[in-house]
């Protein structure tokens, strides 16, 4: 295994497959969270490989990656605020006690 | 070679840091993993020439995000007090097998795509980041900045124990 | 630099700034707010969105497009904005105390919509359509309920992995095409498309924008957000954002073509999509609920213009998703009187008993919206089905066709059991609903317009195919 | 020309309807008027026809309009366009002259009995409406050039008589008679229908003046012309209450008796027979379809008699009778001398209504049908009836020189000439004849008077409205016999057998009934299992019941559930809880929980992602 | 283009009436009802003239009107009359002018009523007299909705079940026509929805034919209550207040045998000729079946219901022969069945207004307390069971002529329905209107002259087509020969 891209997009496919286990098996939803940063990682691992590998504009790929890790903040901050409002709503933040509205 | 190795095992250390992140029981045991997993990552945009971004990646994200969830799992105590219940064997069948297929199918399509000749060659710097971000990217760099606005206030209101029904 | 290229974003961008400074301001200023500067500003915006109208040109270094295209799905996003701001009337339960955030909310997401009907550039993509995905999450999670969080959660990480899948595949596709520019990817399409992980790439994005649109399998959020939202934003995520959905994907399908075999695809989700939110409205009684899959279906309809992929395919969508605004907001408007009369936000089929008694209009307006959703003519559902549909049967989508029509005729049940409950059943209370002037004259202009658009839709239809016509030229 | 006068015969009827239904409510009273007088006006119209012709006036006269088109090259290319048009028109001829007069003349006895009759029924003006668009509709009928508008009237007069059936329509046994009536009607008129049609589709013509043996059988293979001619026939055997379609006539006495002498035994069920004699050249094409006109006439004939030597019900024996003699017509034609029944009919049709009006002033003096009772309430002592009955009856049994003598003579010489087996069966059926004729003379004249009813006082307007009519019936059926004779040859064997068979039967008559209180209390003792097959009527009705109520509303019933279990059920309903049942297991989807939700979509990704790769196969 | 506009004129009066009715306050309730009346003497005056003014010998479309609607689908507002629609729009005339004066009695939402009485027949007009298939759709599923509020507001007996049934049906059946009549349009030489320039410039191949036939007649099929889609026509008819049913029973029906001869047939006549023995039994179906159904009825409006299937099975037949005298049968059969069941509901819904029953064997007598309304409705009986003089006979003789000669077996067996209606008829009239009378209602009243005027116009024109029905004829034949490309 060399550094190439592939090596580099086989490691950000196996991150994003990770994180989407833990998205949608994990019952914490704090756990959930952090399954979705995964997901956001392999996507900046990505943008980054690519932007070595092959883009033109070496700055390009940064520049995204920048953004998404500025708004992987903002979602996280956003996030965490709302689940522990339902935690303070519903004394848990197992994903399925939210199951009120259904059906 | 030896970067070939070290390579390797930084990627093997994000991998781990991931699966245990996903994987052990114990929220707080995720989010130590998850932050060495990131620690990985950052390690691996050093590979990729862009050690600004990995600055980036430990600053914000090991610094900020990771440190966030783990406040808000310390700032609610119970969260972690209140274990989770048996693993549920159904469920995590079903995403492990939802998870290996996808990521076959990505191996798949990676694997019969002709990619284009490495092309390493090219300005890293943070100055060119600079300039890309305040010329050809500014309407992304100014709307973030807004993002990030809603964001917070969003943040505080929910966190605000106020609110009262009209 | 033309101002009119930017205006209605200035204008949102202004107004955000006027609320950020009075949410420091000791008085609390939410009633003012939301009772007069909000409408105000929604008509001022409609009407900068329509001066703009005319306008053309590319901004920000070619990431920002302005063309007929984005600036009719700017006024649509704009009258969507105006209509919401005339539904704040019969608010219910949106907190005192926050009714300045609220307010910030909206214009943000607003902006982020509007934003996005302009972005050509996967990044500023991106970064609008977070804008206004965290601002409808935020939005959605106002209510002060023990359930509201859970819909706040549920959209927003169902946004998140949608946005996850989203840059997966505009990484890939920046990465084969060497640039995030839509325009200069179009260019390569005809090269790249043979490479599979470029197809995916493309694949991958535009699913991400059926969260938006909420069509199946990315719809599972909009019952449950629909439901627990207060009625005005779910107003507005039903109508703004489903149009903005619309407005995205007509403009990255117009530049970088449907992938074949994702055609079919998109064919099946159509069907689900139809198939599941008719069916599953039938067994509703919450109304904001039963809408929810009233929407879901809808998307199934917009997917099938969509995909077929032609000039006609997009301008009908367009049409389409200007019919869907005005009748959506219809029946959402009834809901808000019906919800704020109840003093429950979120009413049943039984709270509208008797409506035709009680406001014959409301009633009347209730009836039009709901035939002109299940597309009966002389209503413009009817003629935005018709040259949707026809623009899917000209590419052969003809088994899509007559799912679509025969799913209308299913989803009229559930829209006559509303009606019949409006008209037929005996109120509990009889009093007459009192009706706010801004409601009254919003009604009128929805009645108006449901009828006059679907009996003279010719001036429209052309609008909407130069749109396309201008919005396919590079 | 002398259009005008059968213009006048043609819509007097029509027009005194018409008059009759525009009266005012108060005026009401005058109706009797208006439809005596119009119907004076018909026969008079007639009778100078008939005097025209006897002073030299040309027949036929035919006068046709086309009514309507029904040309299509593209299913008939062959024949010629025009002729499919459709007619309307008269044709007068001699025969149906006679039968005009006829019609016309009864009409006017009966219209002016009627108002003796129906002196104190409140419904008077519907009484005499319903009566003159009978004459309307039986004119029409008699004097139609073609097959379709004989049928159009021929389904006018089933209208009338239906109405005129249950004009006491309170009394459920009077409306569920109508019912039947039409119904077995309309049973026959089906083959009617379907004949004229094929006569239609195969010839092209419906005129009477066209359909000639000759033009028949050029066009038509023998058996085409044998189902046509059996059709038509069908409809006949409604009409004329021919076995086993005689059913409705006996239970059709329930409408008013002058009814039943006008509609019932003159003219409208001898219609059939006219028609018969009309078209003769239909039925007479094919010798297979004489034949089953034969053999019908004669199972008529016989079942008509038979039944009617039990009926108690005066109506009932003359409306048997009827059965019979209509029977014996079409057994004329039957024997291809449709001449001889056709003057059966005009000789019957005077002697019949007679008796039906005789009888009608039974029932009208002592309220009941009831041959016993009549005789028992002091039916004798109404000499003048008592008379007029003898006279008719005499006539219906075939005493020489009365009339019926002379026509069923000439029938019986005709089936003698046909065939053995038939004429036996004929001269049965005047033994018989004679049997019941002689049976209810007696019981009515003998009868015991055990409580006599006096007779009202009546006006004298009344009294000339009761007598005229049976003075002038009885006066013509004289003359009409040597009238309209059409050729008498004095046959001394035929005279010899019928004398034979009236005294025989007249004997039998005799020998049971001189004493009716006698044949009463036999009668009731206890009945042989003839009289117990006869009074069920050979079962015919039976039959038809558990046709109708066992088969067909069976079937009906079945269809009906199948329609709300299957179709609505089954197909609609359930189709539509397939479409709830599918949307609340669809809602199951939405289970509320996040994971699920993801899960499934995760699902739809990775199903794209497959076909995604499938599609992509083939790049390296 | 005609100097003057009769057709949308036509069209215009119920719409102007309308409008009209809309505008004016709820509580002048007499003068909406003579709106509504003046609205529909307009159309009647209007479409008696344009009977007048019909040139008989013209076999093409008359009176073209033409206006460019969305010019680049192809859609154009365009009507004109030809022989087979001029009767229907007289039909549509008389059944709405007679249904808003039976419809004078209405006290429940006056204004609601009449409204949604002259949008159901505006949209019923506009089928009738439009010669795009867009606008036709249009016009259709105008006349759907109106007659759905109809029938839950101002209904009876189950009808929120049928009403619902009844709308989900016919729009179920315009589905089929919907993706029909976009296929048309889908075809490269095609791109129009206009009826004429598809039938001049479009050759649909034969299996192309036969699939959108098929689609088309069963889209119609269902509107023409075509067995075994008919179930949702006497649930409709029963539910249904008097004047929706004599709309729908007399017009709203004949819509789909309209469509099928308009727009099937007329595009697609290989399809129709291939399908036409399928069309054939299934209108023997029809014929039969409805009738035998209807002997086990007991409610007077589904006896009537039923019957309406039966008949209806007979336009069918005679449109399945494709000959013109079986189309001109058809179309003379939609004209009198039309009227006959008109004058049938507006008979039964006075009845059940006096007596609040419909039940045949709950009334009784009626004939001796109100023998004007008895009279006409044993008139309808008549006309019904194909009595000579009325304009079914003819109606039914020339689709028996036609049926006879070319599917010998069906056609005779067809005739059986004649004796079937004959029985339940009649048993329908002794049991309602013979007998002793019934001291329930005692107190029913006749007509008055306001009542009485509908019902005598109804009977009078079944007479007049019954007696002349060569008028009738000339207006349509020279049109069916044309459908059959003669």
């Amino acid at each position: 295994m060399s550094q190439s891209l592939q090596s580099y997009l086989v490691i950000s496919s196996a991150l994003f497959a990770i994180g989407v286990f833990g998205l949608l098996g994990r019952r914490n939803l704090v756990a959930v969270l952090i399954s979705l940063e995964l997901i956001l990682n392999s996507a900046s691992l990505n943008f980054l490989a690519f932007n070595k590998f092959s883009l033109p504009d070496k700055s390009l790929g940064q520049v995204f990656v920048i953004f998404i890790i500025a708004l992987a903040a903002a979602e996280v901050c956003v996030a965490l605020s709302l689940i522990l409002l339902l935690y303070r709503k519903k004394d848990s933040i197992n994903v399925e006690d939210a199951k009120e509205l259904r059906g | 070679m030896i970067a070939d190795i070290f390579f390797m095992g930084v990627a093997l250390l994000t991998l781990l840091g991931a699966l245990l992140a996903v994987s052990l029981k114990n929220v707080f045991y995720n989010a130590l993993s998850l932050i060495l997993s990131l620690f990985g990552v950052a390690c691996l945009f050093i590979f990729l020439n862009s050690e600004f971004l990995a600055i980036i990646e430990i600053i914000l994200y090991i610094g900020a995000i990771a440190i966030a969830i783990i406040f808000a799992i310390m700032l609610s105590s119970p969260m972690i007090q209140k274990k989770e219940e048996k693993p549920d064997v159904k469920k995590i069948a079903r995403s492990f097998i939802l998870a290996a297929l996808f990521f076959w199918g990505l191996l798949q399509t990676l694997r019969r795509t002709v990619w284009p000749a490495a092309n390493p060659e090219g300005d890293y710097s943070l100055g060119a980041i600079g300039k890309s971000l305040l010329s050809n990217q500014i309407l992304p760099f100014e709307t973030v900045s807004l993002v990030l606005l809603v964001a917070i206030i969003g943040a505080l209101m929910l966190a605000e124990k106020k609110g009262t029904a009209r | 630099m033309n101002l009119f290229l930017f205006l209605p974003e200035t204008v949102l961008l202004a107004a955000i700034v006027i609320l950020l400074c009075l949410t420091l301001a000791k008085k609390d200023y939410g009633t003012p707010v939301l009772g007069f500067f909000l409408p105000a500003l929604g008509a001022i915006l409609v009407l900068a969105s329509f001066s703009s109208l005319p306008h053309s040109g590319n901004l920000f270094s070619n990431a920002y497009r302005v063309d007929p295209l984005a600036q009719g799905f700017k006024c649509l996003i704009a009258l969507s904005f105006f209509f919401t701001a005339i539904l704040n009337q019969n608010r219910l339960s949106i907190p005192f105390d926050r009714e300045i955030e609220y307010g910030i909310f909206l214009l943000s997401a607003t902006l982020g919509m509007m934003m996005m009907t302009g972005a050509v550039d996967l990044l500023a993509l991106y970064v609008s359509m977070e804008l206004s995905s965290y601002s409808l999450y935020l939005l959605a999670s106002l209510r002060q309920d023990r359930r509201s969080p859970e819909a706040g959660v549920k959209y927003l990480i169902f946004g998140a992995a949608a946005s996850g899948v989203f840059l997966w595949g505009a990484s890939l596709v920046t990465g084969l095409s060497g640039t995030t520019s839509l325009l200069e990817i179009s260019g390569k399409v005809p090269v790249l498309i043979w490479q599979p992980a470029f197809s995916l790439g493309l694949v991958f994005a535009s699913f991400a924008f059926l969260f938006k649109l909420s069509g199946f399998p990315l719809h599972f959020w909009a019952p449950d957000v629909y439901e627990s939202a207060p009625t005005p934003v779910t107003n507005f995520i039903a109508t703004a954002s489903k149009a903005t959905a619309v407005a995205i994907l007509i403009r990255f399908f117009m530049l970088t073509g449907i992938p074949g075999v994702f055609i079919a695809a998109l064919g099946a989700l159509a069907f689900v999509s139809m198939t599941l939110g008719n069916t599953v409205a039938l067994v509703q009684q919450d109304v904001k609920r039963l809408l929810a899959y009233s929407s879901i279906a809808q998307a199934g309809y917009i997917l099938t213009g969509l995909l077929a992929g032609s000039f006609a395919g997009y301008s009908s969508s367009f049409f389409y998703a200007f019919a869907y605004v005005l009748m959506n907001t219809g029946a959402f408007l009834v809901t808000s009187v019906v919800a704020k009369t109840a003093n429950h936000d979120n009413p049943r089929l039984s709270d509208f008993d008797g409506l035709a008694e009680r406001s014959p209009f409301l009633a009347l307006l209730l009836l039009l919206s709901l035939l002109s959703l299940a597309g009966i003519p002389p209503l413009v559902g009817f003629t935005g089905k018709w040259i949707l549909f026809s623009a899917a049967m000209d590419k052969g989508h003809w088994f899509l066709v007559l799912w679509g029509v025969l799913n209308s005729v299913v989803s009229l049940f559930y829209y006559l059991t509303l009606v019949k409950h409006a008209y037929l059943e005996k109120p509990v209370v009889s009093a007459p609903i009192a009706v706010s002037g801004g409601t009254r004259w919003l009604g009128l202009f929805l009645i108006i317009g449901l009828i006059a658009l679907g009996l003279f839709p010719n001036a429209f239809i052309t609008f909407a195919q130069q749109a396309i016509l201008k919005g396919a030229a590079l | 020309m002398d259009l005008a006068l059968l213009w006048t015969i043609q819509l007097s009827g029509l027009a005194a309807f018409l008059l009759i239904q525009l009266l005012p409510r108060s005026a009401k009273k005058i109706a009797p008027a208006i439809g005596i007088a119009l119907s004076f006006l018909a026969a008079a119209a007639s009778a100078k026809l008939l005097l025209d012709h006897a002073n030299g006036f040309g027949l036929p006269v035919q006068f046709s309009h086309p009514w309507l088109a029904v040309s299509d090259r593209a299913v008939w290319p062959n024949i010629p366009v025009e002729r499919y048009a459709l007619f309307v028109g008269f044709l007068l001829d001699p025969l149906n002259l006679t039968m005009i007069t006829l019609v016309t003349s009864i009409s006017f006895f009966v219209q002016l009995f009627s108002f003796y009759y129906m002196n104190e029924d409140r419904s008077r003006a519907r009484y005499f409406g319903f009566l003159s668009f009978f004459s309307f509709s039986m004119t029409g009928l008699v004097l139609s050039n073609n097959l379709l508008q004989t049928f159009l009237f021929w389904e006018l007069v089933g209208l009338t008589s239906y109405l005129l059936i249950g004009f006491w329509y309170e009394k459920e046994s009077a409306a569920t008679a109508a019912r039947k009536a039409f119904v077995v009607n309309r049973l026959a008129d089906l083959g009617f229908y379907l004949g004229i049609i094929l006569v239609l589709i195969l010839f092209g013509s419906l005129n009477f003046t066209d359909l000639k043996s000759q033009a028949l059988a050029q066009v038509l293979p023998p058996a085409t012309l044998t189902l046509v001619g059996v059709l038509v026939f069908l409809g006949v055997m409604g009409k004329s209450a021919q076995f086993p379609f005689h059913v409705w006539l006996p239970d059709a006495m329930e409408g008013p008796t002058p009814v039943s002498a006008l509609i019932h035994s003159a003219t409208m069920v001898a219609a059939g027979v006219f028609l018969l004699h009309r078209a003769f050249d239909l039925f007479s094409a094919s010798a297979t379809t004489l034949l089953v006109i034969l053999s019908v006439g004669c199972l008529t004939a016989l079942t008509g008699a038979a039944l009617a030597t039990i009926q108690r019900d005066m109506k009932r024996i003359l409306a048997y009778s009827t059965v019979s003699q209509l029977g014996l017509m079409t057994m004329a034609v039957g024997a291809g001398s449709s001449t001889a029944g056709f003057f059966h009919l005009s000789t019957h049709a005077y002697f019949k209504s007679l008796l039906f009006l005789t009888s009608g002033v039974f029932i009208h003096r002592f309220h009941t049908n009831d041959i016993w009772e009549i005789g028992q309430k002091g039916g004798k002592n109404d000499r003048l009836a008592i008379g007029f009955l003898a006279f008719g009856l005499l006539s219906l049994s075939g005493l020489p020189p009365l009339a019926g003598f002379f026509s069923k003579d000439l029938i019986l010489e005709a089936i003698k000439e046909k065939n053995l087996f038939f004429y036996s069966g004929a001269l049965f059926v005047s033994f018989l004849t004679a049997y019941y004729s002689f049976r209810m003379f007696l019981v009515i004249a003998r009868g015991r008077i055990r409580r006599e009813e006096r007779p009202h006082a009546e006006s004298r307007a009344l009294k000339i409205s009761r007598n005229v009519p049976l003075l002038c019936l009885a006066t013509l059926s004289l003359v009409a016999a040597f009238l309209g004779m059409p050729s008498f040859h004095f046959n001394f064997e035929m005279l010899l057998t019928t004398a034979a068979i009236l005294v025989s039967g007249g004997g039998l008559a005799i020998l049971r009934f001189r004493d009716p209180e006698a044949a009463e209390q036999k009668l009731l003792a206890g009945k042989t299992f003839m009289q117990k097959i006869l009074e069920r009527k050979f079962f015919i009705d039976d039959a038809y019941e558990f046709l109708v109520k066992k088969v067909g509303l069976a079937i009906a019933h079945a269809l009906n559930r199948f329609d709300r279990t299957v179709i609505n059920g089954l197909m609609v309903n359930e189709t539509s809880f397939s479409v709830m049942r599918l949307g609340r297991l669809a809602a199951l989807l939405q289970n509320g929980a996040l994971q699920d939700y993801l899960a499934w979509a995760m699902t739809g990704g990775v199903l794209i992602l497959f076909a995604f790769l499938h599609f992509y196969r083939g790049t390296p | 283009m005609s100097p003057f506009p009769i057709l949308s004129a036509i069209l215009l009066c119920p719409v102007a009436g309308l409008i009209l009715v809309l505008l004016t306050p709820r509580k002048f309730e007499t003068a909406i009802k003579f709106l509504s009346l003046l609205a529909a003497s307009g159309t009647l005056v209007l479409s008696i003239i344009l009977c007048k003014i019909f040139n008989t010998a013209d076999p093409g479309f008359q009176f073209v009107e033409h206006l460019e609607w969305i010019k680049s689908y192809g859609i154009h507002y365009s009507n004109a009359v030809d022989g087979l629609n001029v009767s229907l729009i007289l039909l549509t005339a008389i059944v709405i002018f007679c249904g808003i004066l039976v419809s004078w009695r209405v006290t429940y939402r006056v204004k609601d009523f009449f409204a949604n009485m002259l949008f159901l027949v505006s949209g019923v007009f506009g089928v009738f007299m439009t010669t795009n298939l867009f606008f036709f759709f249009l016009f259709y599923e105008i006349a759907v909705i109106p007659m759905y509020l109809l029938i839950v507001i101002w209904g009876s007996t189950n009808k929120q079940y049928a009403a619902m049934k009844l709308t989900l049906y016919l729009l179920l059946g315009s589905a089929l026509m919907f993706a029909g009549f976009l296929y048309m349009y889908s075809l490269p030489e095609a791109r129009t929805f206009d009826l004429l320039t598809l039938k001049q410039n479009v050759h649909f191949s034969p299996p192309i034919q036969n699939i959108l036939f098929l689609g088309l007649f069963l889209g119609f099929g269902v509107l023409a209550a075509c067995f075994p889609f008919h179930v949702w026509s006497p649930d409709g008819h029963v539910a249904a207040p008097t004047a929706a049913s004599m709309l729908h029973a007399g017009v709203l029906m004949k819509l789909g045998a309209y469509g099928i001869l308009r727009v099937a047939v007329t595009l697609l006549p290989e399809g129709a000729r291939h399908w036409a023995g399928l069309i054939a039994v299934l209108s023997l179906c029809n014929i039969v079946y409805g009738a035998l159904v209807a002997t086990q009825q007991k409610d007077l409006k589904y006896i009537i219901g039923y019957s309406s299937v039966s008949h209806m099975g007979i336009v069918l037949l005679g449109i399945a022969t494709m000959t013109t005298v079986g189309f001109n049968g058809a179309l003379f059969q939609m004209f009198a069945h039309g009227i006959m069941t008109a004058l049938f509901f507006a008979c039964v819904g006075f009845i059940y207004d006096g007596c609040h029953t419909r039940m045949a064997d709950e009334l009784g007598g009626l004939s001796k307390q109100a023998p004007m309304i008895s009279t006409f409705f044993i008139l309808a009986g008549l006309c019904g069971l194909g009595l000579p003089g009325m304009g079914s006979f003819v109606a039914e003789l020339l689709v028996t002529i036609a049926a006879v000669g070319t599917y010998p077996m069906i056609g005779i067996t067809s005739i059986t329905a004649l004796l079937i209606t004959a029985f339940y008829v009649l048993t329908a009239v002794q049991k309602a209107f013979y007998g002793p009378v019934n001291p329930h209602h005692a107190d029913f009243k006749d007509l008055d002259w306001l009542q009485f005027v509908p019902r005598a116009v109804l009977v009078g024109c079944l007479i007049f087509f019954g007696i002349f029905p060569s008028v009738f004829l000339n207006w349509v034949s020279l049109s069916t020969k044309i459908l059959l490309g003669g």
